[in-house]
């Protein structure tokens, strides 16, 4: 009976101290969740720090909260925005780790009458509102172009990305095109699968470099590849022969800009993604007098936040990236 | 003439709560006391956690998990393992929709599917059976393969675009205004009943338990034990392919990516539950009330904003903390 | 009548072992013949694969592996398995980059991140040895739980601003061959030699055989198990140094996925999960046929996609092997 | 009158190795049929070809002159031939009635079981064998040797006509070897048929209405016990006279070598206190589940024990683990010696000095293999192990020279103490002599030797002095040549 007398002991203070916890919470608060592929990413940390920082600007009864699974997998992303859903929260916002997986999930959200924003990654299919993010065929459209410009018609290109991601797909269509467009002579010569990962991408961009030596840049079509790159080119020891250019403004990409080891980034605006995502589901969050009927208040449906090639000189911005809690 | 009680067990007079019920009864007593526990502390931070539209999505979003949990438990009852559901997992949900997409009729696209999850099953019996190694190496085998033929069939890029009518697996059910319950939860509670009821009370079935308890003598008994494991390999890989199946339905999409880490997931709820890696001890209900516990921290997650890098932490500290609950009863018992 | 390869096997009785028949019943010697094969035909499909940079490059490549498979052969050795070892390596990469990021001396920095993964080690093994729970489920929980310290601690961000001289270790090269290369083959070397001739590690083949006899026979088996799970999860924390090194950076996902193949690559060395055997020279091999495999897809430009599949389809024919290397042994 | 069961001319040969040529053998309804023979006579295969787990190479097995031809055990039980293995077929996490039904549980049409009917079968089963045993209790609460009795009630349920058991008394204390043999006369007279094989040839000619001896394959005769004697069973299965069983007794010094005083543990044991003299064998009587094997492993530090104190040569110790009993020279040789003892899949040298690597080990803790290597190969010699190659699996050896092994792994110890549990378990008569001449070989030279056996001649042969257990307590000790056999039965069941 003792071990029982204990255990009821323990639950009762439990339950005190819970119920204390409950009562501190405040009244009017609204609840966004933003939800992610991949948990963790420092990426999507940017974009999180946006929608925090519009969060706060809206006003302090704006509660925000990050979700997503630690692999990527697109139909545990869906289970999240199912138990936002179940929660009712005021709004989500959401990027697709694919195309498909996500939209009855985001479509069940939207049916409750939460607003869903997507950002990053779109779920086109999806009856979701709006779309803050990279046009991804304008991403690798600019770095194609970038390229074109370095090398012209000498430049013989390897490519490093996963298979998966539409995203990615789309990058690496754009980066192709522009590239013929702007210098028909380049070339392709080689698409390596990284498996998402910078050890992956150092294992398989050193074999790529040496099984065609005449590759003089590399195209990270993600976050990850670029330091791989890096370090295969080290491996060789051919630093300064391959040009790289890398995707997003991760620290460790933005330190091998710095030394020269990398040549330049194509950088999102993951920040603005976060931010607008915030305003977008917001506004469609409170109905005005003017958009009464359709559920939702004023939203754009496609904000495009655009990319930059950043070179050593416009990186100091992104040095220092958020961090919370 | 003879003294009798030599042949008597030692039954303890003054037995008290430990020595009254099974382990079996302890674990599960355990395990459903910490859920409402858990459910009650969260419960009054939030008060939607315990209304029923979230409870459903609390059960649909793990009945992947429990559905495979079900299999699960079998193999391990039978000192099995089995991993290769995280890869048949999202094989089944692939092919079922390729077949669609074919134009297979939707029954026909469905048997074909559960068909090929029970096959692969059988070839992770025929590897452990034929060759002799641990169930564990068969089927990390099995899964390392599985992951790379998802991505060769789909290229990477997700299946779509299913006819109207597979909805209904995955997809439809009965509305009740907040909430929508699912066809799809009506399945796993009919398997969950039926496989749960069989376990316990039929012939064959229980044969697992023997099996698992010790290998030599069920042989001496006349089990055919490689015979068995066929059997229960395959209904391991079917029900995952069920799995598969359901969730196709329910995105309405299919990738390789679904299924990451989900091997583990059902094996940390269904050891929660009491089944015994050694074999011989489990049950259904213990595992589905694991799934529960689980599904419910992962809600409770989602529903309470603390940061979900906590998430991981917290599942491997109940997971070791319900093994040693565990061991300490036993041991208790055992004095 | 079966005969056996007897752990204290004198020289006189190697010479009847190096018979070709006998040749064929080690793991190694097959593994050996495999790597030859493949090397063979790669070096007829591909000129690049024969040059000594990318030899060298496939030798680096798999040294993280390599560790993370020796300290598996060890654990399994024992009969234990350990599923943590890839979160270990997450969470000291994270944890030795964070303290260096922070100023801290690169020695006591790396002291702490061993510090850590040992610490994990001692955890997994306490429970084990001491407490007497499954393995596979100690180190499941230690997997999560360890995975989600380095999610929490870095919030999921890169570490990074690293120390050159830091760098250095793994970027660093003596004769064009990085540092780690060698660290590997010091450790490779030292551990075979310590698994034939060091009392603990032999005594670790009774402890797989029958831990309740080894007890009785007074050996430490508690202290001996616990001893092989800090070094397995140590060498999960000396590949995190190297990688953290090699790539500038620290990140919570290193080692993700990485258990299963150190498991893989031990049972093709010829570890076994029923425990009692397992073999240092056997896992290297595996390691590099493994890695040799990796390497020809790339070099053939082949479907990445297929390398799983090819690394199950080599587990499968390992058990093949096996098996038929095992036909005369007794039912279970 | 015909047998019941009868076989022809059977043989049987693995690979180029026959073991069984040309035997015959009958038994009738009601009649116990007790079949002997050393190790590797072929007892154990006749068992199998008649259990169905082994196909004869030539001859009938004819049951009520019928042919047969089992294909495996669970056919021949289902054919009326119950074979009750040394090893049980029980599993522990299931109740006594489940694993007695296990397959033939009564069901419904849909294979659904009907468990208060199961129990009430289980509980018939036991009535009409005379034993109370509870029908909805684990087994594994039971001992081993209770478990041996519901194996053999499993074996019954099958409606057996024959029932051949294989040395079914070697897990059992006195008291349950005499339920057992109850049991059998039952059986008897219900006109079941049994087969009994066993190494003790007291208990086989207690029992036994006739006597086959098998030696190297071959049928040397049948006996009818009220004709013969031990001496002539044995002669017949050795085929020479063995001379005595047990060697004569030693001189003991009056050195005190080992003290157990007060030594408790409850519930297994309360206030044990005894002595061991240098150069004596001190037995240990008592019926299984009396504490002896307790006692002994908490000697050796395997097991705690809550009071009390052991010393050696005067030194109080406090053993925490095995491993510091055997660095203070104290030794325990365990009685299941392929769970406890043996590393079944290693090789005979490895085996051998698995409790002495501390010896064979340099300042660094690296191995000396040539003296490992000397060390295994003069202790097969000493031990006189067959077949004399230390690099053998230790799967390949009879049992007996697994035995000789053991014995030989905790003397490579260098043991002052040496505690032996039951060391000549399931060892055939020849291989038994041997031990015991190595037993008093050791004590000759000074080392103190502790017995613990169940069989009590064995006891009292051997040892110099007796302690006699009984229910976790020291119920006598007793001095002298002439303990009688029926004295030591007192203090063990009063």
């Amino acid at each position: 009976m003792k071990f029982v007398a204990r255990f009821l002991i323990v639950l009762l203070l439990l339950v005190a101290l819970a119920s204390s916890a409950a009562l501190s919470l405040g009244q009017e608060t609204e609840t966004y969740g933003m939800v992610v592929f991949l948990k963790g990413s420092e990426f999507f940390n940017w974009a999180y720090a946006g929608m925090v920082d519009a969060a706060a600007r809206i006003g302090d009864h704006i509660e925000v909260q990050l979700l997503g699974p630690a692999e990527w997998d697109a139909s545990l992303e869906a289970r999240e925005i199912e138990q936002l859903t179940a929660r009712g929260v005021d709004g989500i916002l959401a990027t697709a780790g694919d195309a498909e997986t996500m939209n009855a999930s985001i479509d069940g959200a939207i049916a409750a009458g939460i607003p869903v924003v997507l950002f990053d990654s779109d779920a086109p299919g999806s009856n979701r509102l709006a779309f803050a993010g990279t046009n991804n065929y304008n991403a690798g459209c600019s770095a194609g172009e970038a390229v074109a410009d370095w090398h012209g018609d000498a430049a013989r290109v390897g490519i490093s990305t996963f298979p998966g991601p539409d995203h990615l797909a789309r990058r690496v269509e754009g980066f192709e095109d522009c590239l013929a467009a702007a210098a028909p002579g380049a070339e392709i010569v080689q698409i390596v699968n990284d498996e998402g990962r910078v050890d992956g991408a150092e294992t398989a961009i050193t074999a790529m470099l040496q099984a065609n030596p005449t590759i003089n840049v590399i195209f990270a079509s993600h976050g990850n590849p670029g330091p791989g790159a890096a370090a295969a080119v080290r491996n060789l020891g051919i630093v300064g022969e391959v040009d790289i250019m890398a995707f997003d403004f991760g620290l460790p990409v933005l330190e091998l800009i710095e030394n020269g080891e990398i040549r330049a980034t194509v950088g999102q605006n993951p920040y603005l993604m976060g931010y607008m995502g915030m305003l977008l589901a917001f506004g469609a969050r409170h109905e005005t007098g003017v958009t009464a009927g359709s559920g939702f208040g004023p939203y754009a449906t496609l904000i495009d936040t655009g990319v930059q090639i950043l070179g050593p000189d416009d990186i100091d911005p992104f040095k220092n990236p958020p961090t919370f809690e | 003439m003879h003294d009798m009680q030599i042949l008597k067990s030692k039954q303890s007079d003054g037995a008290g709560l430990l020595q009254r019920f099974s382990l079996e009864t302890l674990q599960i007593g355990g395990l459903a006391l910490a859920i409402v526990v858990f459910a009650i502390i969260v419960q009054m931070n939030f008060p939607v956690f315990l209304s029923l539209p979230n409870i459903n999505v609390m059960i649909v979003n793990f009945l992947p998990e429990a559905i495979i949990a079900l299999g699960m438990t079998i193999v391990i009852i039978t000192a099995g393992i089995d991993l290769s559901v995280a890869g048949i997992y999202p094989f089944s949900a692939i092919i079922v929709g390729l077949l669609l997409l074919a134009g297979a009729p939707i029954p026909l696209a469905i048997i074909i599917t559960l068909a090929a999850g029970a096959f692969i099953g059988a070839i992770n019996a025929f590897i452990s059976n034929t060759f002799r190694v641990h169930p564990f190496i068969a089927t990390l085998a099995i899964l390392l393969i599985l992951r790379g033929v998802n991505i060769i069939i789909t290229g990477g890029s997700p299946v779509s675009g299913f006819p109207e009518t597979f909805a209904i697996v995955g997809q439809r059910g009965i509305d009740f205004g907040t909430f929508l319950l699912r066809y799809s939860v009506f399945i796993w509670l009919a398997l969950a009943l039926l496989i749960g009821y069989l376990l316990r009370n039929h012939r064959f079935w229980r044969l697992s338990y023997f099996i698992g308890g010790n290998r030599r003598s069920a042989r001496m008994s006349g089990v055919n034990v490689e015979r068995y494991l066929y059997f229960v390999y395959m209904l391991s890989g079917a029900l995952a392919a069920v799995a598969g199946v359901i969730v196709a339905s329910q995105f309405n999409a299919a990738s390789n990516s679904y299924g990451q880490n989900l091997e583990l997931r059902v094996i940390t709820a269904v050891v929660i539950g009491g089944a015994d890696l050694n074999g011989g001890a489990g049950s259904v209900l213990g595992s589905m009330l694991g799934v529960l516990f689980i599904a419910m921290i992962y809600n409770a997650f989602a529903m309470s904003g603390i940061s979900t890098y906590w998430q991981d932490v917290v599942v491997g500290a109940m997971l070791l903390a319900s093994i040693l609950m565990g061991e300490v009863l036993k041991r208790r018992r055992a004095n | 009548m079966r005969r056996s390869i007897s752990l204290f096997d004198s020289s006189r009785r190697l010479r009847s072992s190096l018979a070709p028949a006998r040749l064929l019943q080690n793991r190694s010697v097959i593994l050996a013949l495999l790597i030859l094969v493949i090397s063979i035909a790669l070096s007829i499909l591909t000129p690049a694969f024969l040059s000594s940079r990318n030899l060298t490059f496939v030798i680096t490549g798999m040294t993280y592996d390599l560790l993370l498979a020796l300290g598996m052969t060890i654990v399994l050795l024992l009969w234990g398995i350990d599923l943590s070892v890839g979160s270990v390596l997450g969470l000291t990469a994270v944890v030795t980059t964070m303290l260096l990021q922070d100023g801290v001396s690169i020695p006591l920095a790396i002291g702490a991140g061993l510090g850590v993964s040992a610490l994990c080690g001692a955890t997994n093994g306490f429970f084990v040895a001491y407490l007497k729970i499954a393995p596979f489920i100690v180190t499941l929980g230690m997997m999560s739980v360890a995975r989600g310290i380095a999610t929490v601690l870095t919030s999921g961000y890169f570490v990074s601003g690293l120390p050159d001289a830091y760098k250095a270790i793994g970027q660093g090269r003596l004769f064009n061959v990085p540092y780690m290369v060698y660290f590997a083959l010091v450790v490779v070397v030292i551990l075979a030699f310590l698994l034939r001739n060091w009392r603990p590690l032999r005594e670790a083949f009774y402890i797989g055989t029958n831990p309740e006899a080894a007890r009785l026979a007074g050996i430490r088996v508690a202290l001996i198990t616990l001893g092989g799970y800090v070094f397995c999860s140590m060498m999960a924390g000396t590949a995190a140094i190297f990688m953290t090194s090699r790539l500038s950076m620290g990140f919570f996902q290193f080692g993700l996925g990485a258990e299963l193949k150190a498991i893989a690559a031990a049972v093709i060395g010829g570890a076994s999960l029923r425990g009692g055997t397992g073999s240092i020279f056997g896992a290297t091999l595996a390691v590099f046929l493994l890695a040799l495999i990796n390497n020809g897809f790339v070099l053939l430009q082949g479907s990445p996609n297929a390398q799983n599949v090819i690394m199950g389809g080599i587990l499968v024919i390992a058990i093949m092997i096996d098996a038929y290397r095992r036909r005369d042994l007794a039912e279970d | 009158m015909t047998p019941v069961l009868e076989i022809r001319r059977a043989s049987k040969s693995f690979g180029s190795h026959r073991v069984l040529h040309d035997v015959s053998f009958a038994v009738y309804a009601g009649e116990v049929h007790a079949l002997v023979g050393e190790n590797g006579a072929g007892k154990s295969t006749l068992m199998n070809i008649i259990g169905g787990i082994h196909r004869r190479d030539a001859g009938e097995i004819m049951l009520n002159a019928e042919p047969i031809d089992p294909l495996d055990p669970w056919q021949a039980r289902q054919l009326g031939i119950s074979v009750v293995f040394q090893e049980l077929s029980l599993t522990p996490n299931m109740t006594v009635a489940q694993n007695i039904f296990v397959r033939r549980e009564p069901t419904s049409a849909l294979g659904l079981i009907h468990w208060r009917q199961l129990n009430d079968d289980a509980r018939a089963l036991f009535e009409r064998i005379g034993i109370d045993i509870s029908p909805t209790e684990l087994v594994g609460n039971y001992s081993v040797g209770i478990q041996q009795i519901i194996e053999i009630a499993k074996a019954i349920s099958f409606d057996a006509k024959v029932l051949i058991m294989d040395e079914p008394t070697s897990a059992l204390s006195e008291s349950e070897v005499d339920r057992l043999f109850s049991i059998i006369a039952e059986l008897k007279q219900q006109g079941v048929a049994i087969v009994f094989i066993s190494h003790k040839l007291g208990e086989v000619l207690r029992i036994a209405d006739r006597v086959s001896v098998l030696r190297d394959g071959e049928m040397v005769g049948v006996v009818n016990p009220s004709d013969s004697n031990q001496d002539e069973i044995i002669h017949m299965m050795v085929g020479r006279s063995l001379g005595d069983l047990y060697p004569a007794k030693g001189v003991v010094s009056d050195e005190v070598l080992l003290e157990v005083e007060g030594l408790s543990h409850p519930p297994l044991f309360h206030d044990i206190s005894f002595s061991l003299r240098r150069g004596e064998i001190l037995g240990i009587a008592g019926l299984i589940g009396a504490g002896r094997t307790e006692v002994a492993r908490a000697i050796f530090g395997a097991d705690r024990y809550s009071r009390g104190s052991v010393k050696l040569a005067g030194i109080k110790l406090d053993l925490k683990s095995p491993r510091q009993a055997i660095a203070h020279g104290i030794v325990y040789l365990t009685e299941d010696r392929k769970v406890m003892g043996l590393f079944l899949s290693m090789t005979m040298r490895d085996n051998i000095v698995s409790s002495s690597l501390a010896r064979f080990t340099d300042a660094l803790g690296l191995l000396k293999h040539r003296a490992i290597a000397d060390e295994s190969l003069r202790a097969i010699k000493q031990n006189d192990i067959r077949p004399r190659d230390d690099l053998l699996s230790m799967t390949s050896l009879s049992g007996g020279n697994q035995q000789k092994s053991l014995l030989a792994k905790c003397l490579s110890a260098n043991p002052k103490v040496l505690i032996a549990d039951e060391p000549t378990r399931g060892v055939d008569v020849g291989a038994k002599v041997k031990i015991h001449q190595a037993l008093r070989d050791l004590a000759n030279r000074g080392i103190g030797v502790i017995v613990i056996s169940s069989e009590l001649p064995e006891v009292l042969g051997l040892s110099d002095r007796v302690v006699v257990f009984r229910e976790g307590h020291v119920s006598a000790v007793l001095d002298g040549d002439n303990i009688a056999q029926a004295d030591v039965m007192r203090y063990a069941v009063q």
